[in-house]
């Protein structure tokens, strides 16, 4: 038997493929279709203390092998979601993450702490790509002090895993992982979305009601891998790579490039069982490659050259 | 709900530009109610990425039949299955009309091929006892379906068929000007016909049920990309996935 | 008839579609394919002072709806593209923008002044995504100053459009942007490629010789169209859009978003005449829009909601 | 150098996963030299983005002929065309083998489907009135098509047909050890079987042109992702797409 299981600060995983954080709703959307007890973990829609509406439509646009999304961080908030969906997640065999969102320092904080009561949330994924309200709207995740601020706060009020989720849309995305590593975080999440756009060109008018959005699915997997390998140049904590996953080849090239664990986003909304299918086909890659433990594929890409980023790659 | 690859048994043009399509789920056929929706992988591409919704547009025994119109190339690499091929399917998924109720005669008003879901409605409507009489408007004569549809009256906006202007404007002649509580509206169709009708059936105090159209990226309530404005003030938007596509008029806020 | 043409500094491009750098060679190579005299112009391959060999095999990778290219600024060098290339360049009726890339500030200017002397050459495109050697190979681009100084250090010797072409790779690149046109820059070149990366999982080795490499195509169009319209809230002077443009419709999008013209790359490997088919699609749009001006599309983007790249869009 | 629409007039399996396809260009026809390619876009979505490479199989009247197998999802689409379905193709590409010369006897060496532009390079050669000897090469008999051929000679990994081993091997029991000048060899395949025969023309001192596969972006010299080691230092890389795919095994370097 192979090992599939891997763990995060005492944490364990039952294998090394979760669902991302807004792809999969509360984990209760798909029970009867899928199996979830397969999957490594589950990490929750991004809660804020309130309930948030999210953005007026139109909130999705499809692109070329990609799409475009600004729901807005719409929740329920997290007091229904301790009220209404952590019953049944906790009646599950899985990883429960709860990820968080917010609009300031002191908001990540009270949602973390009020949550802290809870046995049935196992961790914590913080998506620091939300708005900083004191700060007239500037992004938290493309503020490294700030991002680090926010880790350390955090990682005060709780000995649960911490998963930080770091933005692409930065110059350097390993500061920011050198920042979080530092400031305490048990894991980095690597990528949330890309900023994008599309034009309704008729309308002449942004397709989507908040002109810009976040750009998930394959078309973004170059680019997640990059920063995947970027961030494992920098740190030693472990790395969930995340973006364009479809199938168990994706997740192996994540693993290879530095990540410990996958998640998988966008996928679900074309098949939600697909989590569950790269777990499955993740082993039987590593059993084919004749590998006694998943993690042996972590971190294992063959090199000759040093990290080049930097390097003339045009 | 449940995600199958059947395979298609049916393909085929009946007016240019739209197709009917069938497939086989005794499953889907029995669990399936009039309103509700498959979402179906058209491609194995990335063009497009995403499902394509599609209302469950007729059941006979356990054939589930579809009514489409090519307009990207979704719908496109659709229209092309061929007998035989298998098809990647989601379903049945959201909420159906509500179809229970004390009218006698429901008028089921569709624009264009917001059509699609009454057939299927028609045949249940019939079963629980309901009068049915159906109101169809395209812009042309050439977009007109009534395939399977019960009492038919159209309306083209260029008077090719039938009425010349739009459904509403039709219907005004076919409804009684104080409404009336024994008859049921149940509207699909572009979403400014919608809110036109929805604006009708407030003026008359009727009942009216709406389907809505719209993007979709997942269909099951996993993405929230799919709200409607909401009415009620009890939260600013409904999914139109899961709480719909179906809605009572009055719930809900068309722009 | 329907004005097509733009111009810059007071040279005239007889339409808005341009050929990108690096996807059209020196513009010889498909002259009995294509009439390259319908092109609003040719941005020639990079040049730099001496020839370079580019990097080892492999340089090329397709990923979903994109590609990956570390091709390392391969070119003949800026003497024998005067020698070799400049004359069949000459006789061509559509105007030449000669792109630069150097490993120092001093190799930019070198080359620019040397490019001078020949009245062939209409302007310049300054590719500042290249390591910079001096600072042990930090890219220029990513570097606000650097980026400035070579500007305006271009700007000095000449008096022809200078274009500076801007990497996407960073946080805001609107900074960039002010920074160029501060700088004296006549236009703006938007964007560059992305970095991604690609795995073979069965040799677990990166795809790519060096590594990472350049995102480019389809897949990265949205992010293009968000750049160049960060950069259009930003600056003044015109920008030039590029990115994943296919068709006509792609070229719509990037001109109301605010680029006064676009540069079709990758799309040339698919079809070398993408180009001259943009340009005519683009003409015919304007006119069944009613138009006088092809540039009447530039910046005509209706949006009720302010620059929103700030604001929640997850 | 041409972009053309043609129909395709034949396209059929003709081994387990390798399929001959064909289309009519006169142009073409007319203008192409054995060992140069046609680039083919084989979907018109985003996966594959890129054209697809195939060498020029073999040419009669303006009929043209590419021999392939299905590895991935260009070839997979590819192998699906029916006939009369469009296909878009750019060609002729890149450098013919130079077939000229003193020699009077050529011999062609094919690994797998390497043997693709053997037909049409056979074709020519008899026309220069040069004797032509085959030897293909191949994991299984499976493998392994001769259409076309003249005086083949087969090798098989496993023995399953002809010779037991490589292509050079069952060479090397052909070819008298003293090289010769009147005999020039054209190698095609994989490139390690490339290396190793041009490792063997250089031992032996005998001509030797092959023609190289990889990953192309463009195919005409637009993007400089071909690069394949020079070894006369006059350069470091030639570019496969227009200064091959065909060389002289002395100009390069395989590794
Ligand atoms: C619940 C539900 C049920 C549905 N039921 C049916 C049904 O039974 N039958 C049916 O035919 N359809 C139905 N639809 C609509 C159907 O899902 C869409 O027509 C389909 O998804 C289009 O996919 P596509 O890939 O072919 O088109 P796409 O390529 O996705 O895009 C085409 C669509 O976008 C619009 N569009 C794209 N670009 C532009 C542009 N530049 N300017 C203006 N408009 C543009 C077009 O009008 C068109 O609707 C339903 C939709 C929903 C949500
Ligand atoms: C000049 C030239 C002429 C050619 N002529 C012919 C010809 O006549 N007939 C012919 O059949 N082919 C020919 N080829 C090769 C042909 O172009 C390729 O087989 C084709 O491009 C594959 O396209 P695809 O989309 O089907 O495969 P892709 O999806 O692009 O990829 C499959 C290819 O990549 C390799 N590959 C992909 N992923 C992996 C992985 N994870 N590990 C290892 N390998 C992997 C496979 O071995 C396979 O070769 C020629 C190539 C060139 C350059
Ligand atoms: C519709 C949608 C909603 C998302 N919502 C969230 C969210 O609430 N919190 C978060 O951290 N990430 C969110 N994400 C980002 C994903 O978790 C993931 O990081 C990103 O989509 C890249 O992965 P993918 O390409 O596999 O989708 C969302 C993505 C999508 C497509
Ligand atoms: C193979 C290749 C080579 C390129 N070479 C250069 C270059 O030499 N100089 C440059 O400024 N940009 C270069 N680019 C970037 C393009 O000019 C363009 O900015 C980018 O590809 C995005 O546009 P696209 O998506 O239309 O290709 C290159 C791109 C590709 C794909
Ligand atoms: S389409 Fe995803 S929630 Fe409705
Ligand atoms: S494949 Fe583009 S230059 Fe050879």
């Amino acid at each position: 038997m192979i090992k599939e299981s891997f763990s995060l600060r005492g944490v364990e995983f039952k294998n090394r493929v979760l669902v991302a954080s807004g792809t999969f709703g509360y984990g209760d959307e798909v029970k009867d279709l899928v199996d979830v007890n397969k999957l490594g973990g589950i990490c929750t829609k991004s809660l804020s203390w309130k309930p948030r509406d999210g953005n007026p439509p139109h909130r999705i646009v499809e692109t070329t092998g990609g799409m475009l999304n600004s729901i807005g961080l719409a929740n329920i908030g997290v007091h229904a979601f301790i009220e209404q969906k952590l019953p049944y997640l906790r009646s599950l065999d899985t990883t429960i993450i709860v990820n968080i969102a917010a609009s300031s320092i002191q908001e990540y904080c009270d949602v973390l702490s009020l949550l802290e009561k809870y046995d049935a949330v196992d961790g914590y994924e913080i998506n620091v790509s939300c708005p900083n309200v004191k700060e007239g709207g500037l992004n938290f995740g493309t503020n490294c002090s700030m991002t680090r601020e926010i880790t350390s706060r955090l990682r005060a009020l709780t000995n649960k895993p911490l998963l930080m989720k770091l933005t692409p849309n930065v110059t350097h995305i390993s500061e920011f992982a050198k920042a979080v590593e530092d400031a305490g975080a048990d894991a980095i999440s690597v990528i949330n979305t890309l900023i994008g756009m599309a034009v309704d060109i008729h309308a002449r008018k942004p397709r989507l009601s908040t002109v810009t959005g976040g750009l998930s699915g394959p078309a973004i997997k170059p680019i997640a891998l990059a920063k995947v390998y970027e961030v494992a140049q920098a740190v030693k904590i472990p790395i969930i790579g995340i973006g364009g996953i479809m199938t168990a080849e994706d997740a192996v090239e994540f693993l290879l490039v530095g990540a410990s664990a996958v998640q998988v986003g966008t996928a679900n909304f074309i098949d939600p069982s697909t989590g569950v299918k790269v777990a499955e086909g993740l082993r039987s890659f590593a059993e084919n490659e004749g590998l006694s433990d998943v993690g042996q594929l972590v971190r294992a890409l063959q090199s000759d050259v040093k990290f080049s980023i930097l390097q003339s790659w045009l | 709900m449940i995600q199958i690859s059947p395979f298609v048994t049916d393909c085929r043009q009946i007016l240019e530009g739209i197709f009917v399509l069938s497939f086989r789920s005794a499953e889907i056929a029995r669990n399936a109610a009039p309103g509700q929706f498959v979402n179906i992988r058209c491609g194995d591409g990335c063009l497009p990425l995403l499902r394509r919704p599609f209302s469950i547009s007729r059941i006979e025994d356990d054939s589930i039949e579809l009514l489409f119109s090519v307009v990207g190339k979704g719908t496109s690499l659709l229209s092309q299955k061929r007998p035989g091929e298998p098809l990647d399917v989601l379903g049945p998924l959201g909420m159906p009309f509500k179809i229970h109720g004390p009218y006698e005669t429901a008028i089921l008003v569709g624009g264009g091929l917001g059509a699609a879901p009454f057939p299927f409605l028609t045949d249940v409507l019939l079963r629980e006892n309901k009068k049915v009489l159906t109101v169809v408007g395209a812009r042309s004569v050439k977009q007109l379906t009534v395939r399977h549809l019960l009492n038919v009256q159209l309306a083209t906006d260029d008077g090719s068929q039938g009425f010349r202007g739009t459904v509403i404007d039709l219907l005004k002649t076919i409804v009684p000007n104080d409404g009336s509580n024994s008859t049921k509206i149940f509207g699909c169709g572009p979403t400014k016909m919608l809110s036109a009708l929805s604006e009708f059936a407030r003026v008359r105090g009727m009942e009216c049920e709406l389907s809505l159209e719209g993007d979709m990226a997942c269909g099951m309530g996993l993405c929230q990309g799919c709200p409607v404005e909401r009415s009620d003030g009890k939260k600013k938007y409904s999914l139109v996935c899961v709480e719909g596509p179906t809605f009572n008029s009055k719930d809900i806020i068309l722009r």
